[in-house]
């Protein structure tokens, strides 16, 4: 099949939706001409122009609220927030407005839109440019999140988040971007709640989300040299969560490591242990479970620095090594 | 505009229906009826119905949290916003929303909103929908005073000029934003100052006389319906009773409450339609009488209202 | 010993503080003559004057950046965000600026603040003012997050995050308020980074935060009665958490319910969770972690509905007698 | 006010530093030594250089993303600039911080800023800060244009203004915001024009020419000293590079760049200089000479300086 890089299914995905449903357009900051901070929306302005193409000054609260507000009476907007780090600027927005206009009022209404940000670290681009801030948005009913870790899965959940009735808040990582993959021409959907098993594996668990699936697959291409035979877990969605195929992979192994980039601290990862830790397949854990984050700093500058904050591979590796010792 | 008698009456019975809505919430707390707070706009009928009498039925507004004259003037159901005041099942909102949430979406009341300055940049994007569907319908956006304060106004502002979105942003200066005097850092004047420096047309009015209020808002509709962009309306005026249930008043005189309750909107009104042969004393009593009355017959009706069941609790968080 | 409120421990707290130390000073929204909106600076202005008590319009992300500012010359500023829902306004500058200067200069300078905020529901006051964020805050290095649920820990928890280098964000409970306790008149530390043992039992631990400590005890109470000897761990500040005797308490009971009211997915309980499953608490557990947290829905405005939407006492006890009984 | 020679020869090595400075980061990023973006400032530096040649040593300034100028005017010391831009243990902020996050506080500079606005609400504070300290310190808070059009921006002018801060407040239209440009809603004049409805005394300025660019800035200084509160300072100038990295300058034409470029305002100053005979072209290029051979020296300084351990990556997080 045909390979194209995540950015471009992205960009794909939106294009194809823009084609298909006259209700779908861009708002952001710097996506038109531009073609947006990372290129994802470059040369979509001269398929659809500016009337379906909004550029806006620097205004993350105002065009985050713009989107909901278009949503409300109808439209399918996509905003961009050009790094998660300013999704701080439009929580507001987002999470009293988007993820709360429904159920306040009685069901009346519904809030079809997406918010896409690019999180993550590793461009050396510091404090500001470089947060994940998704377990945030886990946390807010109302909300859905999703979090795609290849070229196939973000247009599939690109294409249910913007035909889906609900605000979704749609996470792509920057080191992602220029992975390539198989990714069908058209159009499809990958439910949203629909985890995926990236690797089958019988020794131990690895839950992972974005950059740290491919992380954790090279991690597991060298564990298999070493007998310790992982099973990778992608939830793909963080809201809702497929618990059903974590806990099923968890029994399975008796073992799990989750890893993701965010600040261990508050993280997802907290989450997915809670989910586990209360779950049936508690009674099938052969050892704790562990968690593998980021550290508890802001991102730094520095090149070293930087890779240090987060998980490698190599951390992952050695992690995993040690749980598959590890007994109760 | 010229104002036909019908009109005239429709107006004058809003007025009424909001001041009797207000005072019975006012009540209903009292008597420990309600949980929570509540937001209570007496003093202020003049602006909502003067501004939403500029409106057809198709077109939209989208207001804040001391929200009740402007769904009332907007053609809410008197049963369901009481309902809903009191939280039952039936209210607009199914209980949920309560006094400071309430929308009628049918009715083209995109809701009231418990974050101030919450609707503005939401207000942006209903005009942006409203060009994309072409349909010439226009929105009325109401903030406060206090929501001109906020980052979310500025932001708001320049995109809605950006876009030449068909709102109309009306202020209710009401003079305080709970209890931070407008008169300390901007008034009417200065509002529609940065409106105008936005590019927005902006006017500031005095926001008790009904007449005053629907004419500056019908140019705002007007220049909006015709493709002209949005523009701006700040109407003074001033709120009786305190902020909210939590208000003690100590920001502000009775001296100055007292010399505002004799720019009463209603009493204006009725001066001004009973001069222009609109409304005579005894109609007038009598449109009063049937306001109060509609809200009483409310009050029973949401009194006798089910509570929602609490199983229900988690429907409509996400649509299908 | 003198018994005083909630809320009157923390204007105690701030009172005694800016008599000591010149450069502590409010900001805040209707803080001064209003007094508050819970009454908590009521009487301050009178006291300190205007160049103390600073009465800001409506602007949280301003009011939040200026205590900031303040602080990153050597004041010590103690910002009021009205409702903890608006910190979803200020949160750029308390978790991009507050929470990241000190360490994105390499610790040129600090930036010694507190951001107060009442969080909860219970006044009826429905979707935009009844949130319970502190997850958000604990996810971000930089910050510490206190969380007192007696007025004795009131006033020393506020004491310290006032003298404390860092910016602390401080969650008041808007039902606990009115709740009275023993506070001593001078003032004290209650070190950041400490839990409380609450109640001594042994069947099994409750760790609650805020006002699900006071409904903890009172299930503890009544489950007592049905032979159910009840620990409660109250942590007090949840960055930094005292992870030692958490850990110590659940070796010692062997079972563990999280209780809080903040919606229980993407929240605290999951951190809590997560580190009880990688600890050498793991090997002693007996049964699954539960959880019990805010249910999947915005707090709605109804008595009823909003009473359902946050754990009650008669849910702590029904959930902690299922654990009591349960076995892995 | 009458410019010295000894000051004029300051500035004209300073805009040449800030020049020599910027070449450099180009060519070490090009040469693959830097990790991560950058924001030149080449062709504004006569709004840093001017602005902050107002200020005494003990006064403060806090930047923005594109703060390399506003580092050097404000007398940094161009090594542990230079090592702080390539990420080493030595740097202003022990290379945590880069090109983007450059601070240095006993020298008075609070930092640039990697949010757009993010600087505003601290200058507010740092002002109300430098008030209770009662030293008669003042601060320069820059912002960009884009920076104009942020909610950070109102609620700062607001509060700026309520509490009188000793806060001068230079905004440096450099005509874009990344691709945005600001002829499209907002121009110099604008923005200053919102200045005056805060209340804040405004000026546009020709931000290429240092001495409009100082006598404007000297005159909010003098008044925020003498307890007249803030003012603000629009200087219009130009950008010559990308707005960072990953621009491709699709949203200008090269005819803008050129023309931007014939208004170089280091040329102009000397110029100006040459006029009054303060400054001869043999000392002007022997002034440029030096600014180029202390960036080189800061180069091999900072090429030569130890990278970060990672072992101490935790350290900083939180003070004692
Ligand atoms: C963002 C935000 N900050 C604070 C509050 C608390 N609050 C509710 S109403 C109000 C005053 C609003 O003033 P204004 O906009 O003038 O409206 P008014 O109440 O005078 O009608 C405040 C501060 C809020 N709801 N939202
Ligand atoms: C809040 C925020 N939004 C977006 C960005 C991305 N960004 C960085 S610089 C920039 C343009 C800033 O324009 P301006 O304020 O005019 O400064 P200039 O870059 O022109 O010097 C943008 C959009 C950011 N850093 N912060
Ligand atoms: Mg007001
Ligand atoms: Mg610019």
């Amino acid at each position: 099949m045909r390979e194209i890089s995540y950015l471009e299914a992205v960009r794909e995905a939106m294009t194809q939706e823009m084609e298909r449903d006259p209700r779908v357009f861009l708002i952001g900051e710097d996506i038109g001409e531009y073609g947006g901070a990372f290129q994802v929306s470059y040369g979509m302005l001269e398929e659809f122009g500016h009337e379906r193409i909004l550029d806006t000054p620097i205004t993350e609260l105002g065009l985050t609220g713009a989107a909901t507000g278009a949503a409300l009476i109808g439209m399918r907007p996509i905003a961009e927030i050009m790094f998660m780090d300013f999704t701080t600027l439009a929580s507001e927005q987002l999470v009293n407005q988007a993820a709360k206009l429904r159920y306040m009022f009685g069901g009346q209404s519904t809030v079809p839109m997406v918010l896409r940000t690019p999180a993550g670290s590793g461009t050396g681009a510091a404090e500001h440019h470089s947060q994940s801030f998704e377990n945030w948005f886990v946390h807010v009913p109302g909300l859905k999140v999703a979090m795609p870790s290849t070229p196939y899965d973000a247009k599939g959940l690109l294409i249910s988040s913007i035909r889906d009735n609900n605000p979704v808040v749609f996470i792509e990582h920057k080191l992602l971007y220029k992975t390539k993959g198989e990714v069908p021409e058209e159009p499809y959907e990958i439910p949203l709640g629909q985890a995926d098993i990236k690797r089958e594996g019988k020794d131990l668990t690895i839950i992972a989300t974005a950059i740290m699936v491919k992380k954790s697959q090279e991690a597991a291409e060298q564990l298999a040299q070493e007998g310790i035979d992982v099973e990778i877990v992608d939830p793909r969605t963080l809201r809702p969560l497929d618990t059903e195929t974590i806990v099923n992979s968890v029994k399975k192994t008796g073992k799990v490591l989750i890893v993701h980039e965010a600040v261990k601290t508050g993280g997802f990862g907290g989450e997915l242990a809670g989910v586990i830790a209360e779950s049936e397949a508690f009674g099938y854990l052969e050892a704790p479970i562990l968690r593998l984050a980021g550290r508890e700093v802001p991102i730094p500058y520095n090149r070293n620095l930087e890779r240090a904050a987060v998980p490698q591979v190599e951390d992952i590796i050695e992690k995993a090594r040690q749980l598959a010792t590890l007994k109760v | 505009m010229t104002l036909t008698k019908e009109n005239a009456e429709k107006y004058l019975l809003q007025m009424y229906q909001i001041r009797a809505f207000e005072e019975q919430a006012e009540k209903s707390y009292m008597a420990g009826k309600i949980h929570g707070t509540m937001h209570l706009s007496i003093g202020q009928e003049a602006s909502a119905v003067g501004s939403i009498s500029t409106l057809e039925p198709t077109d939209y507004i989208i207001g804040h949290h001391r929200g009740h004259g402007l769904t009332i003037a907007k053609g809410a159901d008197l049963n369901l916003m009481m309902a809903e005041f009191y939280g039952k099942a039936n209210g607009y909102c199914r209980g949920r929303g309560g006094s400071m949430h309430i929308a009628d979406i049918k009715g083209g009341n995109l809701g009231a909103n418990g974050v101030v300055g919450g609707g503005l940049p939401l207000a942006v994007g209903i005009g942006i929908g409203l060009k994309m569907e072409a349909e010439n319908r226009v929105l009325l956006c109401f903030f406060g005073d206090g929501a001109a304060s906020t980052g979310a106004f500025h932001e708001s502002m320049i995109l809605a000029e950006l876009y030449q979105v068909p709102v109309v942003f009306v202020c209710e200066n009401n003079q305080y934003a709970m209890s931070f005097a407008s008169r300390d850092w901007t008034t009417s004047k200065k509002i529609a100052a940065h409106g105008e420096v936005y590019g927005l047309t902006s006017t500031a009015t005095d926001g008790n006389n009904l007449i005053e209020v629907r004419d500056a808002v019908q140019m705002g509709v007007d220049r909006a319906r015709g493709g002209g962009g949005p523009s701006l309306v700040v109407n003074d005026t001033y709120r009786w009773r305190g902020h909210s249930k939590s208000d003690r008043n100590r920001y502000r005189t009775n001296e100055e409450i007292e010399a505002w309750k004799k720019k009463d909107p209603i009493l204006k009104f009725r001066k001004y339609c009973k001069t222009e042969k609109l409304i005579t004393d005894e109609k007038a009593e009598e449109i009063k009488k049937k306001a109060y009355a509609d809200i009483e017959s409310a009050r029973v009706f949401a009194e006798s209202s089910p509570e929602p069941d609490v199983q229900t609790l988690e429907e409509g968080v996400y649509a299908p």
